[in-house]
């Protein structure tokens, strides 16, 4: 009944929760994925740091990102790679990008009546070679998607990647069709775009853009070359490869 | 759960009922009790407490720079209590928040190097990383435990040729900068000393690094109401680190005499 | 729990409101009529807070009748539905607000004149669902009360803006026997008034 | 009906507080207004006075406005800085300055800025901290250069540096630690700069540009965006949209260009031209 | 008495290191962990563990921190928000579902599959908690699995909507959200069973849940009959969840129909409510055509303003 | 749910090159329950002025009848029609009389406003927008405003897609492409929307396709 909102429930004491604020966002491509996040840090009106990473890689082929409560989701990453290393013990091999999702669904949902206050996002190569992204609400429900942003400025960034990247309320142009997979270089301005986007219109992002990119074995790669400030991380030989860009935003 | 079509699947309101359609399912807990839960006291609120640390880096390594006092509420209560604290041979602590909170993580953090370095004595010495990681989980677990250690924390050190510098609190919220301030300090100093380390931090020497901390302490002793002009300065470098004796700065107050009332007043 | 529901078809506009008067859980009466007259071609449904609900009512009848006296002339349904609407949304910033839900239902002879496609039925049905806020919307059909919940969408699917006056009351009986399949306490009586050329009358379900 | 509310008096007009106030009965927060989270600034110098604001306009986490104008103008050697709920500082200041207005028309003299101070400090004393208005008054009179805080429930301050808004902390560290008395006009407007900036950059709540303004005995100099420290990066894509890509249903066109052709039937004679429009 | 001696007589280090590690690890990892069940792991001993916050009312404080409905600026918002639909007829069971979950007015997305897959003969429906639904059917899912493996047999409608029936109702009023259909075919025919979290389980052959529900039975109703074909029923079902997406506003998106068969369910396809408002299934068996909304069936709009 | 969510709507104004856009969205909502699918929340001021009223139903039409009622005594008491500025500032003032009693809307205002020239007939057109909070705030914008229950995603949206000096073509597409994106992701607005492009010379009203849930 409407009329019985005005009862809140009470409770004067410790709040265990706060909000750190930032936003992150992944893309999946044919045979890549793209986890950005800002690297602001805040508290009420003031920034903790300007430098606090929300993208942590988890395996070869998977990264993730953690937004909202930054003490839980510190934690719940170093859990997460605690579990995956386990695994990588008791299989010696990687988890698959699936199995991590499915795992970090438990993992949310143990915590179901003490939620983590975190919003997961975990892009990277699946088996089949496809990029991919899942993303996660607080108490672990996900599913598999194309292109996601969460955290303080997720409902500034995600209708604008509706757009540009589902062409969504988008009619093609007379004989043509919209491309299912956009290009890689195409991706990276979209991402870099959206974070200048919000930084412009949310106080709580801003500082610094971090954006990992991970590329299936055997694809080119081909839209990295002169991106400024782009670093391989995984080193050479290996199936996969990640890279990292670092860009600067607007620091107001 | 409640049934109504705008609210459907939100909690429903076990108090209220308009058409009494269902009996109230107020249901006696039956797990495991604790009948002491009632005079057990957790740390709800800070009793006495410190204000502001700051810390921040510099060529050689880390400084970090508290005041002397405790305070009761608006009482100055405590005027010689030391908030920095060094830990094993490598890092400096420095609280803000719950004085009793920070002795006794004072106590654990001692029984901690106790046991890694002198009974363990295996030749690994914890430093400020290693301390800053085991202070984040302590934290963290007490935040869980919602019986929080009302303090924030700066760890500053130097191990290897390292030098580091963090932060946590009740919350376990942590991050590194290469300045930090807490309380206040956030607000009045941390400006301060962004604008004058930041890009810097590997050229400052440690007469600059000393004149930004007493001029940043300066100016929380100017606007801090809860602050002492009374402090410590510790530096942690490769040398080791060391925390001053206390000492005072000299204050200006001299524009104050040409001020007349708070309006119209001229006399 | 009140219910009315209204709906226009090819030269009318049908509104019908259950006539149960409720008090808590007890059901005072069953054949309380809360539909109003207001003019040779205009008609209301009201429910809402008790009370309130036959003040406002009759505060309506009269000033538009008065304006009618005055002028020789009835407002025609736009301008009754704004007038009531903007006397409500008064009503509401004094210290006595009125809560009353409203559907107002009327058939504008006027337009004949100007309009030919509405020329073959002597006029335009007209519409308009107002709250106890104060807004207002012309609308097809309309619901108030739970009732709406199961109604409206049970309308998108079969209401015709076409259909003859049978058609349209046995729209008319679908929402009302959803009604009282799905909602735990739906009322049992409604009386049906329908507008058109010829004026309001009633009308037997 | 012809509503009372059609034609009402002057000054606030509280004939939607009941209604509203069952709406929040029910339990439904009230909107947010848009407010300058704000850093302003106000110090003396040797010839008068500075005065600084940000330019962030924000409702909650959302920048409502980046480029907005927190210096109001009272009169000519007069200006005001607000910080909290815009509307309010924007008509508090508009009010004040017109009663400034007039009462320099009636008394003949130059205005003062106590005039203004006590104006302000009068009125929102009245409305008990309702009218979110904090504000920095700044001005050269007859008797000098004053720089004044007035906080939303009526007291004031008066002192050769000021800051206010969720800033002010961020920008008072920076007077504190380098303001002197007798500064040089530069050297003012330069402290003024790095105490917005300081605040600009390290609260949340203030952003975008610097505008300041300088006041002396003889002139008032505004300075609009005196410094543009967060120019917004070139995008990386174009985002014109081909003609065609949006479906719509229905088009209705509303040609505002009456057509009109003048033909001259005959040379007109004398007063009996006819209107031919 | 003993917790009482442990909190007072460990100050020390270590058992600070201990208490850290009790937080940050689960209280004990057996060799279990270490295996494929990863995931699972905690599934394997009796049941899945959960964290309390340690306060009085540990349901008072979850939903201080995520009751969105009550406190608009709550942190934690879990998506919520559905319309859902099963019923049986003739031909097996019809269930349809929209695809939209919302965290307070924000649509977090329009692409949820709110039906889960059980089993080849097993659908269960999402409404309520997304998360709660999600993990409780994934694991009635296992639990299904081991019911087969056990006896041999594949376990009934009925049997699987007891389960978890049973399971959720051992957590009443700790704040779970959850109302299901438990949708199948076993030896009876086809079952429909509707569940939620405050433990009721009814059996019946129509039912739709969610806050569109009331949208979905008011067409629901007026076509259901029993003999209905596979495509009208089909129809029915797409229709009813268009309803229901066009008139609430936290349902919509797109419409997921499957058909529950003597040999196991099939998917029958993807719908976007958009398009049906103005197209229309198209040419689909059973499909009306033209588009379902009503401006789009009655031509321009009636409505001259 | 805020009072700004009992009914819904969006409105959304663009500055294009000699042009600007206004649009809405088309819900009237009762909560979660959509009343009706023909609101329009943008009403004609002059010729080459509009406003947009998104918020509170009751007091959109209200407020409607008001600002009428005010456009008309200043036409007849002046003998010349407003212009967007003047318009603003009334409308502005207009809310700031009800401070402590608010109307629930937010009002976006969009339009040309005349360059004066020598002729004294305007030949230039300025593109104005303008938008105030529900105590009548005012913002000016040099590139787009919005306002109701989608405006974090209008906001999100258009600073991605706002190019400027858009030709009134173009323009039609970014400020459709920005309102029908941010409503879907908004439960309490959309079903439709209609955009408004002044030209100096002509007025060009769309009746957009958009998604119907």
């Amino acid at each position: 009944m409407p009329g019985e909102m005005a009862h809140h429930p009470q409770q004067r004491q410790f709040n265990p929760y706060s909000e750190n604020g930032g936003t992150i966002l992944a893309i999946a491509g044919r045979d890549f994925a793209v986890i950005a996040g800002d690297t602001r840090q805040t508290e009420g009106y003031s920034i903790q740091t300007r430098y606090a990473p929300k993208v942590f890689t988890l395996t070869d082929k998977a990264v993730l990102a953690v937004n909202g409560f930054a003490a839980d989701g510190n934690m719940f990453v170093k859990k997460v790679k605690q579990r995956l290393e386990w695994y990588r013990h008791a299989h010696a091999k990687d988890m698959p990008l699936r199995a991590i999702a499915r795992l970090i669904q438990t993992m949310l949902y143990a915590q179901r009546f003490f939620p983590y206050y975190v919003y997961n996002i975990l892009g990277g190569i699946e088996d089949d070679g496809t990029g991919a992204v899942y993303s996660f609400d607080p108490v672990g429900s996900y599913e598999r998607e194309a292109c996601r942003a969460a955290g303080a400025a997720s409902s500034l960034v995600q209708p604008f990647l509706d757009n540009q990247i589902y062409f969504k309320n988008q009619k093609a142009a007379p004989g043509s069709a919209h491309p299912t997979h956009l290009p890689l270089s195409t991706v990276i301005a979209l991402v870099t775009d959206s974070f200048t986007s919000a930084t412009e219109r949310h106080i709580e992002v801003g500082d610094g853009l971090e954006m990992y990119i991970v590329l299936a074995s055997g694809s080119s790669g081909q839209g990295l070359e002169g991106v400024k400030g782009l670093r391989e991380l995984s080193t050479k030989g290996e199936a996969e490869r990640v890279f990292v860009i670092r860009r600067d935003l607007k620091k107001d | 759960m409640d049934h109504f079509p705008t609210n459907w699947g939100r909690p429903r309101n076990e108090k209220h009922d308009a058409y009494n359609t269902y009996p109230l399912h107020d249901r006696p807990y039956n797990g495991p009790k604790d009948s002491f839960a009632e005079g057990v006291q957790r740390t709800q609120q800070p009793i006495v407490t410190g204000t502001s640390v700051l810390a921040f880096k510099y060529k050689d390594g880390i400084m970090m720079a508290a005041d002397n006092l405790a305070s009761y509420g608006s009482l100055a209560r405590f005027k010689d209590i030391q908030r920095l604290h060094p830990v094993g041979s490598y890092t400096v602590i420095g609280a803000g928040g719950d004085m009793s909170d920070f002795q006794y993580i004072q106590g654990m953090l001692e029984d901690l190097i106790i046991e890694e370095e002198n009974t363990a004595a295996d030749g690994h010495k914890l430093g400020p990383a290693e301390i800053h990681e085991y202070l984040s989980l302590v934290m963290y677990q007490r935040r869980s435990k919602l019986n929080p250690l009302w303090n924030s924390l700066l760890v500053g050190g130097f191990k290897d040729g390292q030098r580091f510098l963090a932060y946590v609190d009740l919350l376990g919220t942590t991050y590194t900068s290469s300045t930090i301030a807490t309380g206040y300090g956030a607000y009045i100093a941390q400006p301060l000393l962004r604008k004058a380390v930041e890009g810097k931090e590997d050229l400052l020497t440690e007469e600059q690094a000393r004149e930004i901390m007493e001029q940043s302490l300066r100016v929380l002793f100017y606007r801090d109401a809860r602050s002492l002009n009374k402090f410590q300065i510790a530096t942690i470098t490769a040398a080791g680190a060391t925390i001053s004796e206390s000492r005072t700065l000299k204050t200006e107050w001299a524009f104050a005499e040409g001020i007349r009332g708070y309006g119209a007043q001229v006399q | 729990m009140e219910c009315s529901f209204a709906l226009t078809g090819n030269g009318y506009v049908l509104v019908a409101s259950d006539t149960t008067a409720a008090r808590s859980i007890v059901k005072m009466k069953t054949d309380e009529d809360k539909t109003k007259v207001l003019g040779p071609h205009l008609v209301m449904t009201y429910s809402g807070e008790p009370g309130d609900t036959v003040q406002f009512a009759e505060f309506v009848e009269r000033n538009l009748r008065l304006h009618q006296i005055r002028h020789h002339q009835a407002l025609r349904p736009q301008s009754a539905a704004s007038w009531i609407r903007r006397a409500l949304a008064d009503s509401l910033r004094s210290r006595s607000p009125y809560a009353v839900n409203l559907l107002v239902g009327g058939f504008d002879t006027s337009v004949a004149a100007i309009r030919e496609e509405t020329e073959a039925v002597g006029g335009e049905p007209k519409l308009y669902w107002i709250d106890y806020l104060g807004t207002m919307a012309e609308v097809p059909f309309a619901a108030h009360g739970y009732g709406s919940y199961f109604a409206l969408s049970l309308l998108d699917r079969y209401h015709n803006p076409q259909a003859s006056l049978d058609e349209g009351i046995a729209t008319l009986r679908r929402c009302i026997d959803e009604v009282s399949k799905r909602l735990i306490v739906a009322p049992s009586n409604y009386k049906v008034r329908v507008v058109d050329k010829d004026g309001v009358r009633e009308v037997e379900l | 009906m012809a509503n009372a509310s059609f034609y009402q008096s002057a000054g606030f007009d509280f004939s939607n507080d009941v209604r509203n106030q069952f709406l929040q009965d029910k339990g439904l927060p009230l909107p947010k207004a848009t407010s300058t989270g704000t850093t302003i600034v106000g110090c003396l110098f040797k010839d008068g006075i500075v005065l600084g604001a940000d330019t962030r306009a924000t409702e909650g986490d959302i920048v409502a406005d980046k480029n907005c104008e927190k210096i109001h103008y009272i009169t000519d050697n007069i200006r005001c800085c607000g910080a909290g709920t815009a509307a309010d500082t924007e008509f508090t200041t508009a009010l004040i300055s017109s009663n400034m207005e007039l009462h320099a028309l009636s008394t003949g003299r130059k205005p003062r800025v106590v005039t203004a101070m006590t104006m302000l400090k009068q009125m929102l004393f009245r409305y008990q901290g309702h009218i979110g208005a904090a504000l920095v008054l700044g001005g050269v009179d007859s008797t000098g250069a004053h720089l004044f805080t007035i906080h939303p429930h009526g007291s004031t301050d008066k002192l050769p540096y000021v800051t206010m808004g969720s800033g002010s902390l961020a920008a008072m560290a920076v007077f504190e630690s380098e303001w002197r008395p007798n500064m040089e006009k530069n050297d003012a407007l330069r402290l003024v700069t790095a105490a917005i900036s300081a605040g600009i950059f390290n609260d949340l709540g203030s952003g975008s540009n610097v505008d300041a303004c300088v006041i002396t005995a003889t002139h008032t100099e505004m300075l609009r965006n005196f410094v543009k420290p967060n120019e917004r990066a070139v995008k990386e894509r174009n985002y014109k949209f081909r003609r065609g890509t949006t479906a719509w249903k229905m088009e209705n066109i509303r040609s505002l260009v009456v057509d009109e052709t003048v033909t001259l039937i005959a040379p007109p004679v004398g007063g009996d031209a006819m209107d031919t429009t | 008495m003993n917790s009482l001696v442990n909190r007072f007589s460990t100050t020390g280090a270590q058992n600070e290191l201990r208490r850290a590690r009790e937080e940050t690890e689960e209280d004990d990892i057996g060799d279990s962990m270490w295996g494929s069940v990863a995931g699972f792991g905690n599934l394997t001993k009796s049941g899945p563990t959960f964290n309390l916050p340690s306060v009085a009312d540990p349901t008072a404080f979850l939903r201080l921190h995520t009751d969105d409905h009550a406190d608009p600026s709550c942190r934690i918002k879990i998506q919520h928000g559905t319309t859902t639909l099963a019923f049986r007829f003739k031909g097996g069971v019809i269930v349809a579902v929209d695809s939209r979950a919302t965290a307070g007015s924000y649509i977090a997305s329009g692409t949820v599959k709110k039906v889960i897959e059980i089993n080849k003969f097993l659908l269960g429906t999402m409404a309520g908690g997304a998360a709660d639904c999600q993990y409780w059917e994934t694991y009635l899912g296992i639990q299904c699995r081991l019911h087969e493996l056990r006896n041999r047999e594949r376990i009934s409608v009925a049997a699987a909507s007891k389960y978890l029936s049973n399971l959720v109702y051992s957590y009443k009023g700790m704040g779970l959200s959850m109302g299901t259909m438990i949708c199948g075919w076993d030896k009876t025919g086809p079952a429909v069973f509707y569940v939620d979290s405050d433990g009721t389980r009814l059996k019946g052959d129509l039912f739709s849940v969610g806050s569109g529900s009331t949208f979905a039975y008011g067409v629901l109703d007026q076509g259901y009959r029993w003999d209905l074909t596979d495509e009208e029923a089909q129809e029915l079902g797409r229709r009813s969840i268009y309803a229901a997406g066009h008139r609430d506003a936290f349902s919509g998106n797109t419409i997921n129909l499957y058909h529950v068969k003597e040999n196991g369910w099939t998917f029958i396809g993807n719908y976007d409510v958009s398009e049906m408002h103005y197209d229309g299934p198209g040419n689909v068996p059973g499909g009306a055509p033209g588009g379902y909304g009503y401006e789009v069936r009655t031509g321009p709009s009636t409505v001259a303003v | 749910m805020s009072i700004m969510e009992i009914n819904g709507g969006s409105v959304i104004a663009m500055v294009g090159k000699e042009c600007v856009a206004i649009a809405c969205d088309l819900r009237l909502g009762n909560q979660a329950l959509t009343i009706a699918t023909n609101f329009e929340k943008i009403f004609p001021v002059t010729d080459r002025l509009y406003l947009g009223l998104p918020g509170l139903a009751t007091d959109v039409a209200t407020l409607r009848e008001r600002f009428r009622f005010r456009v008309n005594m200043y036409t007849i008491k002046e003998e010349r029609e407003i212009t967007p500025e003047t318009f603003a500032r009334l409308v502005s003032s207009t809310l700031y009389e009800k401070r402590f009693g608010p109307y629930f809307v937010e009002p976006v205002i969009a339009g040309l406003s005349p360059v004066p020239s020598a002729s004294g007939k305007p030949e230039k057109w300025e593109p104005f927008i303008a938008a105030t909070d529900l105590i009548g705030c005012l913002n000016f914008a040099k590139d787009f405003v919005v306002a109701g229950t989608s405006s974090d995603k209008l906001f999100g949206v258009a600073e991605g897609l706002w190019e400027p000096d858009l030709e009134w073509e173009d323009l039609f597409e970014t400020i459709s492409q920005t309102l029908m994106n941010a409503v879907d992701r908004d439960a309490f607005s959309g079903w439709g929307g209609i955009v408004h492009i002044i030209t100096p010379d002509k007025v060009i009203t769309r009746t957009l396709k958009a998604r119907m849930d």
